[in-house]
């Protein structure tokens, strides 16, 4: 069998493969789609942003403060983590010795280990009672925020990491044959080049915030309202979807099914926002 | 001399914007045809048709006739692989792969099926001596390819190529990223080959072409696209040139 | 160890052990309060029929109740007395458990009359020092929609889940506990066997008496207790074959050192 | 001039600092674990059975399972992942298919670890019958690494220079082989990012292995035997089961003990197969 031959079978097989990986995500969004049929032709979508409230024993299904939840708290946890998990990156290529960069790596491919339950628990028993300390109740968005944040660094951190070590050392080389400061070099050096891998790490610790369940519904308090200050309790989609479900019945459950729904398209939102800013410019 | 290689009104688009149109050139059997003439006139990208590494080129197009012996290489139904197998190639950068020496030659051969071990390293050792590098690297071939100098590792991508006994050898400028000794060793080198293989090299090293091609072809960019200007005989395009772009180029004044 | 080994490993694993005989077994689905008490149940069961497998897998009272009458499990799970429209489904209790108020350990408050717990979780009553205790906001921690905690604390304070205004939500009693322990002007409540535990061994709760009867295991037992449930096996209908030989074993007194052990209340027949 | 001087040293200062308050975080939380979970772990605590719902007793049957699970969500989604990732780096470039195939994957990488639980325990357990297993728990564990898999093994295709691919084609060498000897070990680091990332998501998942591979804590003696995974297992003894709070920071300690290994063990294999297959200077 010729090679090129080869090559053609090699190449039939890789789409097979590309399209079972592409293919689970409609299932998934298939899977959503029938399981919040039975409410959505019973309620009607509308309801399920002009209730009074959340309380689906009572036919109520408002989603839209658990909606603000999801939002605030993934907003908040990207825009912490995001320049921290870079900046570690950057510390650990261009700052750090050899010995302390491949320690202080290892332990973020820890902190990327560690089960959201143990984050849960430190913030349930640790971090709420301080924040309640300073303005009661405890469990709030803050809490939210700042365990999400930390659960996603890793994801950040090791992804700029990987970036930057593609970046070819010429780039870094010919800008210190300039003269050019190191916070120069990689501010207008090193960061345009590794565009594309910080891109990647952007959206999949995007990805990690919004589908965060355990570790969220431990620390945010999950009271149904939009949160007006950090302090406020609040509740996210993913949290609502795991406190309910176990008990949850009939249209109660298929209810929580649309809130799965919802995240699903909060995520194709993202991903296509992500798509256009970038529009091949990041992956040229 | 009878020619190895007929190509006839070759155009390549890159996106729709032409890179050269309506070449039309004849490589004879056994000689060495330089290409000239400006960077952008597209003598590489002519050469990167020759053994269809267009392929791999995102949005090139190519169109016309090139005939090598008796196939069509221009279509898509010829065996791409063997193609390049005859057709050889030489890039301005030395490429060795990040392996070994050795397995530098080896990986290709076995590639096309050479499986015996004592072929294998027979073939090695006579591409290294072809080279001229046997001497220097017969006692350390297990060591990386890449801790050679310049001048070797081009030398090297020449045995590996000339290990596949191709029938062309084409070059893209294989001495302008060498220092001036490695850059002489090259020269001498592709001298030495000569009668044994018909080779095509692109070069905007002018004393060079006319040191070591037996005919040379010059390109030129002419309204946004690059055109085969003139081809003719070494002495006859350099001291008796027809096209008066040619000569002002040629004599140094343009270009 | 490269790839192939990996896949001959899982490959052999996969084959090497492929049931022999399939082995007699029960699935049980449902309430996560009662599925450690049931896996227990489960082991000593095992351990005396050889070849016999009991499955438990947690869930909440919802799927024991869905997977039961589904045919999923032959045995469901659920933390509470059947509702009316759960009718088809035949109970078999085999715990009781109490439900109690609980607060953190240093408020000062001692106890609370029903009325003043009606006032405080339906938010008309917001500062301590309204119901003796000291000068600070209340924190009402009450429990997830369709819990059945919620459901015996709304029924014997007869309110409705949307009268009550809460500062935080939780799911299950752990969380409950720590929360109240993390937070000293706050109130909730939990099963009373996770509290009396708890409050025994270290964490900063402490158990509130309901209407005058001390908030205790030993009162629940007696029956004085007045918020307690059933811990429920229900079964889609009269239960036969190994489904029977299992609940008649878990309604046995053989496990009540288990029930202790799990520090619900055994039922004596 | 002196601004940038000043602006160097300055972002070197932030630099450590930054460095500081992350390993500051992570001694807290482990110095957290450690203080109370450390008493709690011993060799007995690794090779027998939970007693008592997991109060006393070992771990041994619940790190079979999740070393099985992880098993399983290795076999599947490696292959899978890296023939997907090959053909989005190499092969397909911006077609149509590659952006589908690439935005579905994003959309993948966000969807939330519980609905990942819902919809294995629909299509793994019910809808494909595998019911409550290691099996369906590995199989939708992989379905949640794919996408950090497959973007991390991109990058590292993305960042093999190009003329490996021109020097290899021009010698009539097919793509077969110049994948599995030149590209693929040099996308190396991309392919252990991707490992280490994607089995840090599955070693710390919870929420979805609660639906699918299930809270029986019995040896499993098959990948078709329900099997309780140690997050699941931390999760049940920290919510479920009064006065197991200490087994769970023993457990979580163990987890992260296994994590350590499985990454340097990586880090090991990733350099000796990089260094036999490629001689870089």
């Amino acid at each position: 069998m010729s090679r090129s031959r080869a090559d053609g079978i090699l190449v039939y097989g890789l789409r097979g493969a590309a399209a079972i990986s592409g293919a689970i995500a409609l299932l998934i969004g298939l899977f959503l789609v029938l399981e919040s049929l039975p409410v959505l032709r019973g309620v009607g979508p509308l309801r399920f942003f002009s209730d009074a409230s959340w309380h689906p024993s009572e036919n109520l299904y408002n989603l839209v403060p658990m909606l603000w939840g999801t939002l605030f708290a993934m907003a908040g946890a990207v825009l912490v983590a995001t320049p921290l998990g870079i900046l570690s990156a950057v510390f650990c290529q261009y700052y750090a010795p050899a010995s302390i960069a491949r320690v202080y790596r290892s332990l973020i491919e820890l902190l990327a280990g560690i089960p959201s339950v143990v984050y849960g628990l430190w913030g349930l028993m640790v971090l709420v009672p301080l924040i309640g300390a300073v303005r009661p109740p405890g469990p709030s968005l803050l809490a939210g925020v700042i365990v999400l944040a930390i659960l996603i660094l890793p994801t950040i951190a090791l992804s700029a990491d990987a970036a930057f070590r593609n970046v070819p050392s010429e780039y870094a080389r010919g800008a210190a044959a300039l003269g050019i400061s190191r916070w120069g070099t990689v501010r207008h050096v090193i960061f345009p080049a590794a565009k594309s891998g910080l891109f990647t790490g952007v959206i999949l610790e995007t990805g990690r915030a919004i589908g965060e369940t355990m570790a969220i519904l431990m620390v945010c308090g999950n009271q149904v309202q939009t949160p007006r200050s950090l302090f406020d309790p609040v509740r996210t989609l993913t949290a609502n979807i795991a406190l309910e479900m176990a008990y949850a019945m009939g249209s109660h459950r298929s209810a929580l099914f649309v809130s799965g729904l919802i995240l699903l398209l909060l995520i194709v939102a993202l991903v296509s926002a992500a798509e256009w800013i970038s529009r091949g410019r990041i992956y040229g | 001399m009878t020619d190895l290689l007929n190509v006839e009104q070759l155009t390549l688009r890159y996106h729709g914007k032409p890179a050269f149109e309506g070449v039309t050139l004849a490589i004879p059997q056994g000689g060495i045809t330089a290409l000239v003439g400006p960077s952008g006139c597209g003598k590489t990208s002519f050469l990167t048709c020759l053994n269809r590494l267009t392929d791999l080129i995102p949005g090139a197009v190519m169109s016309g006739s090139i005939r090598l012996g008796g196939i069509e290489a221009s279509n898509t139904t010829v065996d791409v692989i063997s193609l390049r197998r005859r057709v050889g190639m030489i890039f301005q950068k030395p490429n060795p792969f990040p392996l070994s020496i050795r397995k530098n030659l080896e990986f290709p051969l076995r590639e096309h099926g050479m499986r015996d071990r004592g072929e294998i390293d027979g073939t090695i050792e006579k591409a290294l001596r072809d080279v001229g590098l046997w001497d220097e690297v017969k006692d350390r071939l297990s060591a990386p390819a890449m801790s050679l100098s310049g001048g070797q590792q081009q030398r090297l991508s020449i045995a590996r190529a000339l290990a596949l006994k191709p029938e062309i050898l084409l070059m893209d400028e294989p001495c302008s990223a060498l220092d001036p000794i490695s850059s002489g060793v090259v020269e001498d080198l592709i001298k030495r080959l000569r009668p044994r293989y018909t080779m095509v090299i692109v070069t905007h090293n002018l004393a060079q072409a006319r040191r070591i091609a037996d005919r040379v072809a010059v390109f030129w960019v002419q309204d946004g696209a690059g055109r085969l200007i003139e081809q003719g005989e070494t002495a006859q395009v350099f001291e008796r040139p027809r096209d008066p772009l040619t000569a002002a180029y040629v004599s140094g004044s343009r270009g | 160890m490269t790839l192939k080994d990996v896949a001959l490993l899982f490959l052999l694993l996969a084959l090497g052990c492929s049931p022999k005989e399939a082995p007699r077994k029960l699935v049980l689905t449902g309430s996560s309060t009662v599925a450690p008490l049931a896996a227990e149940i489960g082991k000593r069961f095992e351990s005396l029929h050889p070849g016999v497998r009991i499955d438990v897998q947690s869930g909440g009272s919802g799927r024991g109740v869905t997977d039961s009458r589904q045919g999923l499990a032959d045995v469901g799970l659920v933390s509470r007395a059947l509702k009316d429209d759960e009718k088809d489904l035949t109970p078999h209790s085999v715990a009781l458990d109490g439900v109690c108020v609980i607060l953190h350990k240093d408020n000062p408050v001692a106890a609370l009359k029903d009325e003043q717990v009606v006032a405080i979780f339906t938010g008309k009553v917001t500062n301590w020092k309204d119901v003796g205790g000291k000068d600070a906001p209340i924190t009402v921690v009450n429990k997830a929609e369709g819990r059945s905690t919620l459901e015996l604390f709304c029924h014997y304070f007869r309110l409705k889940n949307t009268d009550i205004k809460a500062h935080v939500v939780i799911g299950d009693n752990q969380q409950g506990i720590k929360t109240v322990a993390g937070n000293p002007d706050s109130i909730g409540y939990v099963s009373i066997g996770t509290a009396e535990y708890e409050a025994g061994h270290g964490s900063a709760i402490k158990l509130l008496p309901c209407s005058g009867v001390a908030a205790s295991i030993e009162n629940v037992k007696n029956k004085t207790f007045p918020l307690s449930r059933p811990l429920n096996l229900v079964t889609k209908k009269a239960p036969e074959g190994l489904a029977k030989e299992f609940i008649d074993f878990a309604l046995s007194d053989k496990v009540h050192d288990i029930v202790k052990e799990q520090y619900f209340v055994p039922i004596t027949r | 001039m002196a601004s940038a001087a000043a602006r160097d040293r300055a972002a070197t200062i932030v630099m450590w600092s930054v460095a500081a308050g992350i390993t500051a975080v992570f001694v807290w939380l482990l110095g957290d674990l450690l203080w109370h979970g450390v008493g709690r772990v011993s060799w007995d605590f690794l090779v027998s059975l939970p007693k008592n719902a997991g109060r006393e007793g070992g771990l041994s049957s619940v790190l079979v399972a999740t070393v099985l699970i992880l098993l399983v969500c290795m076999v599947a989604s490696i292959p899978l992942g890296v023939a997907t990732a090959v053909l989005l780096a190499e092969f397909s470039g911006e077609g149509l298919f590659a952006r589908l195939v690439r935005r579905s994957l994003d959309v993948l990488a966000g969807v939330p670890s519980i609905v990942f639980g819902l919809f294995g325990n629909a299509f793994f357990c019910k809808a494909l019958g595998m019911g409550f297993s290691i099996l369906s728990g590995g199989l939708t564990l992989a379905c949640m690494v794919l996408p950090i898999f497959i973007r991390a093994t991109e990058e590292g295709l993305r960042a093999a220079p190009n003329e490996y691919r021109l020097g290899a084609a021009a010698l009539g060498i097919s793509r077969v082989s110049t994948l599995f000897r030149l590209l693929l070990p040099a996308a190396v680091p991309g392919l252990m990012v991707g490992f280490i990332l994607g089995l840090g998501r599955a070693i710390a998942e919870t929420a979805a292995l609660i639906f699918t591979s299930g809270y029986v804590d019995r040896m499993p003696e098959s990948l078709l035997d329900s099997g309780r995974a140690l997050t699941v297992h931390i999760y049940d003894l920290s919510m479920n089961v009064p006065g197991g709070d200490r087994s769970a920071y023993g457990s979580a300690l163990v987890l992260i003990v296994m994590l350590l290994g499985i990454n340097s063990a990586a880090w090991g294999i990733a350099r000796r197969w990089q260094s036999r297959s490629l001689l870089r200077v």
